[in-house]
């Protein structure tokens, strides 16, 4: 099995989801993260005072899946997820041990 | 106890207790507008508040200058003709204003009736200027998430000027208070649709209101809808600061109203009553509509009908009984809790419901008062002529005089709105970019974000310039959509 | 400078001065609800500030529409025997009241003192009314998180019938101010238990602290304690609000209490000194209190200090000097910070401390009047007579008065209460499900959340359905626990 | 309409007018503190809100506590000596003052004007008490984040009693108002430096903004900079708060300005009038700065300016014309919005600005007066006596009074503040350590942590141990840096 | 080594907590997390408009262990976390090459 | 290629940022975590009542790096998070088997 890490733009997070779900993915988990790297922060004016936030927000998403289906979702991802902007943001793979379904106890496979 | 000489031929002079009634009522609807400003800051989403706060808060600060400058005058000053508008230049800057005395009654022999104390000129204008300032700060709902703040100022000094002034001289100028001759609405009408009786409004809900909701309206239509508008999630960020804000535009209120009276006798204390009254009902009135229509009585329900009876009431706190202002009330909270519903019908995005309450709800108020107008009002009561309503066998006179002054001031304020918000539009823009808006237009109109909140202070990762920056600050945001 | 005739034979005049400060008193006392609502909305998790919040204002929505209808009648309308209710019928709709003109004071030629004006009925009505909403909110604090928000609707209509409008009768109600017989504790008390003088209670330590405590504790038993009570953390979610609501609160609380003197006069102004000071002392108590025993002085502690000198000084603020006044604040802040603590050792989740602070700072400044009063106080400075405490040589009597008012509203409050909240209970149900409580009332009863603050707004990954459901919104939680 | 005997030889009366606006203003500037507690609050970092708060509210339990005890005497008690102090054993504990009337003015037969009536002790002893506390509390503005809250609570009671109330005796103890003799700037200040007549300082440009802004220079150099001072971003973290709290102070202000007036007549609602525009066109003013340097009109823009404005037209309210409160604002915003950047070119920490915006601001406007004093002024178009400025012909004469009494108490505060600060730091130890700054003082201080907003309240991995502790809680924070 | 990724329901994490220090898990780490599967969302209704809430509010939880104790660290959160409600979430383990503990430069086993 | 995930002290966030902008990382994702270990959380009083918080708040950094450059870049977050008091965190690394820059869908290195 493996692990499916993408950073992506908040706003494509919907359609990224939708083309999930349509792909068949059946479960996934996100969560706030900040990102650095081209794509640059922005400046705010305090009473004169000006401060750099150097990270932008970004979503962080992770999916589960077969070994077999891994190349085909991080396919479905990229798509979704472009839009040809710096900070667009990046996906990677890890392999995975095992997965287990906490309500049932569950394993590999049959636990996503 | 008080205690003074008394000579039939006594010089005007001020009552202390009118005065400190409204200079403490002017105070009260001063705070109204930040209290507004959280109501609708509340409303929107996190990346806009501060914009939407900004909008009421930068209306106080050119509708404060304006009228100190030129808008008392162009409203209480002398009638330039017809009851349309007063003269901009008699009173520029206020001059011959101070040491005016408004309001006192001389001492009548005939039937034994003391004289009473008016109340100073500067407390009248110190009491009209806040309902100028609040006026204008309402119409920015409509307008939420997407308006350029430079031309929302120009608007605001635009729109007080053409709209509001002459408006607030037609139903809030009476002839002989501060100026010989005043406004076409709040004396006898001349019967300009119908004929007839003039319209009754006590405390605004034609030119504030109608006014506002109907400017509202025209420049949500100008301005088009926001991107996502019936598709993305566009909740309130902070349900505690729509309640903040609407406690605090009661509280305010009640400067609003009952200051209207313009001294503290019977007709403040029942006005005061009748505006509390009306506000219960129409909470209550919301939430039962919600609990039977959704399924659940929600806070922004409570705050939303708060603001909806307090509307519908305002016209109407000084003619109708108490029992009249929880019907006032029931009508507006039921009434506004559908009218919200209307923008998605209609596809119009007026973003923070102006239209849905504020026009509605003035209407409705206004011309409930045709219905309810009675001699056991506040004003009745306290011994003033009041011509009654359908209901109280008055015949309909009264409710056709409340229909033209509310349609008048309904369709001038519309026009003219929609005139000066497209000029502005094809001149500065009135509308940010579409990745400001995306990104939020407090950023790109403010570079500011309203919190962070993150446990150890300073959003991680950011790091600080202090040295005032001499140069314009340029934003760095370049793909950040 | 004001002026008039005077005529031995003048009839009932209304004294501007006096009405102003009591309107803007009641301004500010209606004020105190919202801020109320913050002060409580803070100091609960997340997950039920709205439905906090909501408690107080529906509190407003209902009580405001009960008291025009019949709870102005009921409470200060003809005694309708012995002491114990007002006629409920007799002002129905505030009928008769409005051109009534009360707390005016003829000419004394005996003495040479002139007449000095009233004030209008509809000023009472509306200083009163606020009274009636806030005893009602307050008893909310006992049961926070848990209630289910309809049958707290109903349960306030029930409980300003058949509690508050009562006790406000025993102890607001003087003979001769708006109705001919008044209440059995503001008048004589007849010595029921220990005999003796009426008892002093200002401004409502007996009728509405005193009251809501006892009846906070009733329903704080009735419902029974939260889901992990004791064991989970339930730490305030924002204490920024709690501070807001404290400012509000005392605030406001100048109009309570200097407004209970019904004009703006020494008695009043005495009044406002004293009620500042104690709120001084009592969190300057409370703050040493922690910062011995715990080790820190928290900004929840300086908030609740605040409220309990305030709550405590609310009988005494008249008849006590402003040394006195120190003293009875200083006792509340110790008192309270202890008190607080008892829901732990006794095990009753009187959630927000509706007891700690109301019932027993209610009880401290009741009961210190007995040791207190002097003719030092506002009220003996005014020239009014005074009933010296223990201390300045008084004897005990008015401390027997003083404990027959205060234990007696208790008692009253407190079986009264437990009966309501049973049957409702029993009926309706008073509480909400295990799984809603966990997840939070705000959803479960409201169907809304708090706060959205994600840096872009709009919940990640929520989505809208703009067109207003014409079905009830179903919840689709099924698991979410 | 109010009536009442009159005879020639009537004792002092109270005027209910006046009494019920001074003791509404003195409600409102009490708001102000909370006020202040917000808009300061919520410019800190997260991790020092509460803190920040609580310095406000400290101060309003000791200043307010110790008013009673003997501020009220040494500021209005009888001069003890050269205009200097007041004697602070006159009236301790108020003693002798509650049954006084203050401000009365007899009949005079000769210009055939009526006596006017005064206002109680109690009610100037109520006006009086809060500009001393938020005096105190501007001061904590300047120490955000590192202050040892016992030291600054310690703080409060030594500079209340060395610094504020010597200087308010100077300027507010008018000489037969409540003492025979008063303080040396309010009375003709005898030409210590430059000669000439009395400085006018209608409600506090010197004692109280000149004042803390002074105080506040002394304490940032007292302790020194913050850690990461011109390095780390330590931007607002709730601009929402700030806003809140601009909008209360605005409020309250005009009881500060207005209520000055200890009255409610022509004087009080000109004075309203002119605190309006000042604060209208200093937010403008504030904001057009910040437009053209930085490219952004920002919310803390707005807020500050609307500061800014106010803390400037606060001495010269009554004495310029509304056209002149315009440029006095003006002067204000635009003048604060360049001198906040002070700080940064000068290295100290004066960290919320109580220094570009009170003391510059304060300098502002009590110079300002030098030249706009004029007769068309809320003062002279009540009838009373301007001494006109140097615009309207007056000569430089009151120039130099301004120069000297706003020099005169900027000295005396910055010397005395500073010893006070160096003996307290020396002693006491006036900052925290610098873990303790890191990890931030609300936790350090006060064992909290102001806001837990998790979606399902409570923070995770949190537990309780809700019996309260009989030992001293223990910060189990060792390494947590 | 291994790391350990549980998704895990909020109110299960005191329980997951004390059942690994019992086993005698020395540390972890947790962020908050939002889940999207089997369990739905909720609704909200604001001025009769309704907006759906998609997302599960979870605690993500990371914990590495040494390879032997892997598999029994998987069964004690299982145990601790299971309610047997849809939404339970899920667990995982990834092969880790290498942990450093920053304080001392303490690398592998040495650095749990 | 690999993962290097580090749990740091919040307030080093600035110069493990540095010290990888020096060595030539051009990206990197941050996110907010709560950690729990030997270093102890704090004490709140609130009328009277006491609550401990267990967990300290930590920053959570993740950087994909070529595997050649694995050990270096631990080593410079090592130097640039460690304030030798406990707490500091840990750095662990884990192979990915795959990244793709989502603007571009390049992979691999490239993708870095
Ligand atoms: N080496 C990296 N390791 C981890 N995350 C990275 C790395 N480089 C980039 N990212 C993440 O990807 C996001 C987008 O990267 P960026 O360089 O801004 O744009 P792009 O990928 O389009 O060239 C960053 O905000 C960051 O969250
Ligand atoms: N394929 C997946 N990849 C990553 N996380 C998942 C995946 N499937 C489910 N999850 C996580 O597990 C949680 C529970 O899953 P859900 O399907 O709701 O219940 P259950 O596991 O009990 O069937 C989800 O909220 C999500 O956080
Ligand atoms: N076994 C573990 N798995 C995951 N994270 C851990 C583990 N042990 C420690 N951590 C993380 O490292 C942080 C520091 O660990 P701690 O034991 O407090 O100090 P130190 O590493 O200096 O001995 C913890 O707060 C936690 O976030």
């Amino acid at each position: 099995m493996k692990l499916i890490t993408a950073i992506i733009k908040p706003h494509q997070l919907d359609e990224v989801k939708e083309a999930l779900e349509a792909f068949g993915v059946a479960g996934m988990t996100i969560s706030e993260a900040s990102g650095y790297g081209r794509q640059r922060g922005h400046s705010e004016v305090y009473r004169g005072a000006e401060y750099t936030v150097d990270f932008v927000p970004k979503v962080r998403l992770e999916v589960l899946v077969d070994d077999v289906d891994a190349s085909d979702v991080i396919e479905v991802i990229l798509k979704a997820a472009q839009t040809g902007r710096i900070g667009d943001g990046k996906i990677w793979a890890v392999p995975v041990d095992d997965v287990v379904r906490v309500r049932t106890g569950e394993r590999g496979a049959d636990a996503l | 106890m008080s205690a003074t000489t008394f000579t039939a031929a006594d010089a005007p002079f001020v009552d202390t207790g009118n005065t400190a009634w409204v200079l403490a009522a002017a105070a009260l609807v001063l705070f109204m507008t930040p209290g507004l400003a959280l109501f609708y800051g509340g409303m929107v989403r996190t990346k806009s508040v501060l914009n939407m706060m900004m909008m009421s808060f930068i209306a106080m600060g050119t509708v404060g200058t304006v009228w100190v400058l030129w808008g008392y005058s162009e409203t209480f000053g002398p009638d330039a003709g017809g009851g349309l508008v007063g003269n901009p230049f008699t009173h520029f800057g206020l001059s011959g204003v101070l040491d005016q005395i408004y309001g006192y009654v001389p001492a009548n022999a005939a039937t034994g009736t003391a004289a009473s104390g008016g109340i100073p000129g500067a407390a009248f204008v110190a009491f009209q200027v806040v309902f100028a300032i609040i006026a204008v700060a309402l119409v920015s709902g409509a307008i939420a998430d997407r308006a350029k703040f430079t031309t929302w100022t120009v608007f605001t000094v635009v729109w007080a000027t053409l709209v509001y002034f002459p408006a607030a001289h037609w139903v809030f100028a009476f002839s002989g208070y501060a100026a010989e001759t005043g406004g076409w609405i709040a004396n006898k009408a001349q019967g300009l649709l119908f004929g007839g009786a003039g319209a009754y409004d006590f405390a605004g809900g034609t030119a504030i209101h109608i006014n506002a909701g109907a400017a509202g309206l025209a420049l949500a239509l100008v301005l088009g809808k926001r991107i996502g508008f019936k598709k993305d999630p566009m909740r309130p960020h902070n349900l505690t600061l729509v309640m903040i804000g609407a406690g605090i535009l009661w509280f305010g209120w009640f400067g609003f109203n009952a200051g209207s009276a313009l001294g503290a006798g019977t007709q403040a204390a029942g006005v005061w009553v009748n505006t509390l009254g009306a506000t219960c009902t129409a909470m209550l009135g919301w939430l039962v509509v919600e609990k039977f229509r959704d399924g659940h009585a929600t806070s922004l329900g409570a705050a939303s009908g708060v603001v909806a009876g307090l509307v519908a009431i305002t016209p109407a706190c000084a003619t109708v009984s108490p029992i009249g202002a929880l019907i006032v009330g029931l009508a507006a909270g039921v009434g506004c809790a559908y009218a919200v519903g209307l923008k998605f019908r209609f596809g119009f995005d007026d973003s923070l419901d102006v239209v849905g309450v504020h026009l509605v709800g003035g209407l409705i108020g206004t011309i409930l008062i045709g219905f309810l107008a009675t001699k056991g009002s506040p004003t009745g009561t306290a011994g003033l002529a009041v011509n009654e309503g359908l209901f109280y066998g008055g015949g309909a006179s009264q409710l056709w005089a409340q229909l033209e002054g509310a349609l008048s001031v309904m369709v001038f304020s519309f026009v003219v709105t929609y005139l000066i918000g497209l000029v502005l539009h094809k001149t500065m823009g009135f509308r940010v970019s579409a990745e400001d808006e995306t990104q939020g237009v407090d950023l790109a109109q403010h570079a500011e974000t309203a919190y962070d909140l993150m446990p150890l202070g300073g959003r991680i990762g950011a790091s600080a310039h202090t040295t005032p920056s001499a140069t314009k600050a340029t934003e760095t945001t370049g793909a950040n959509a």
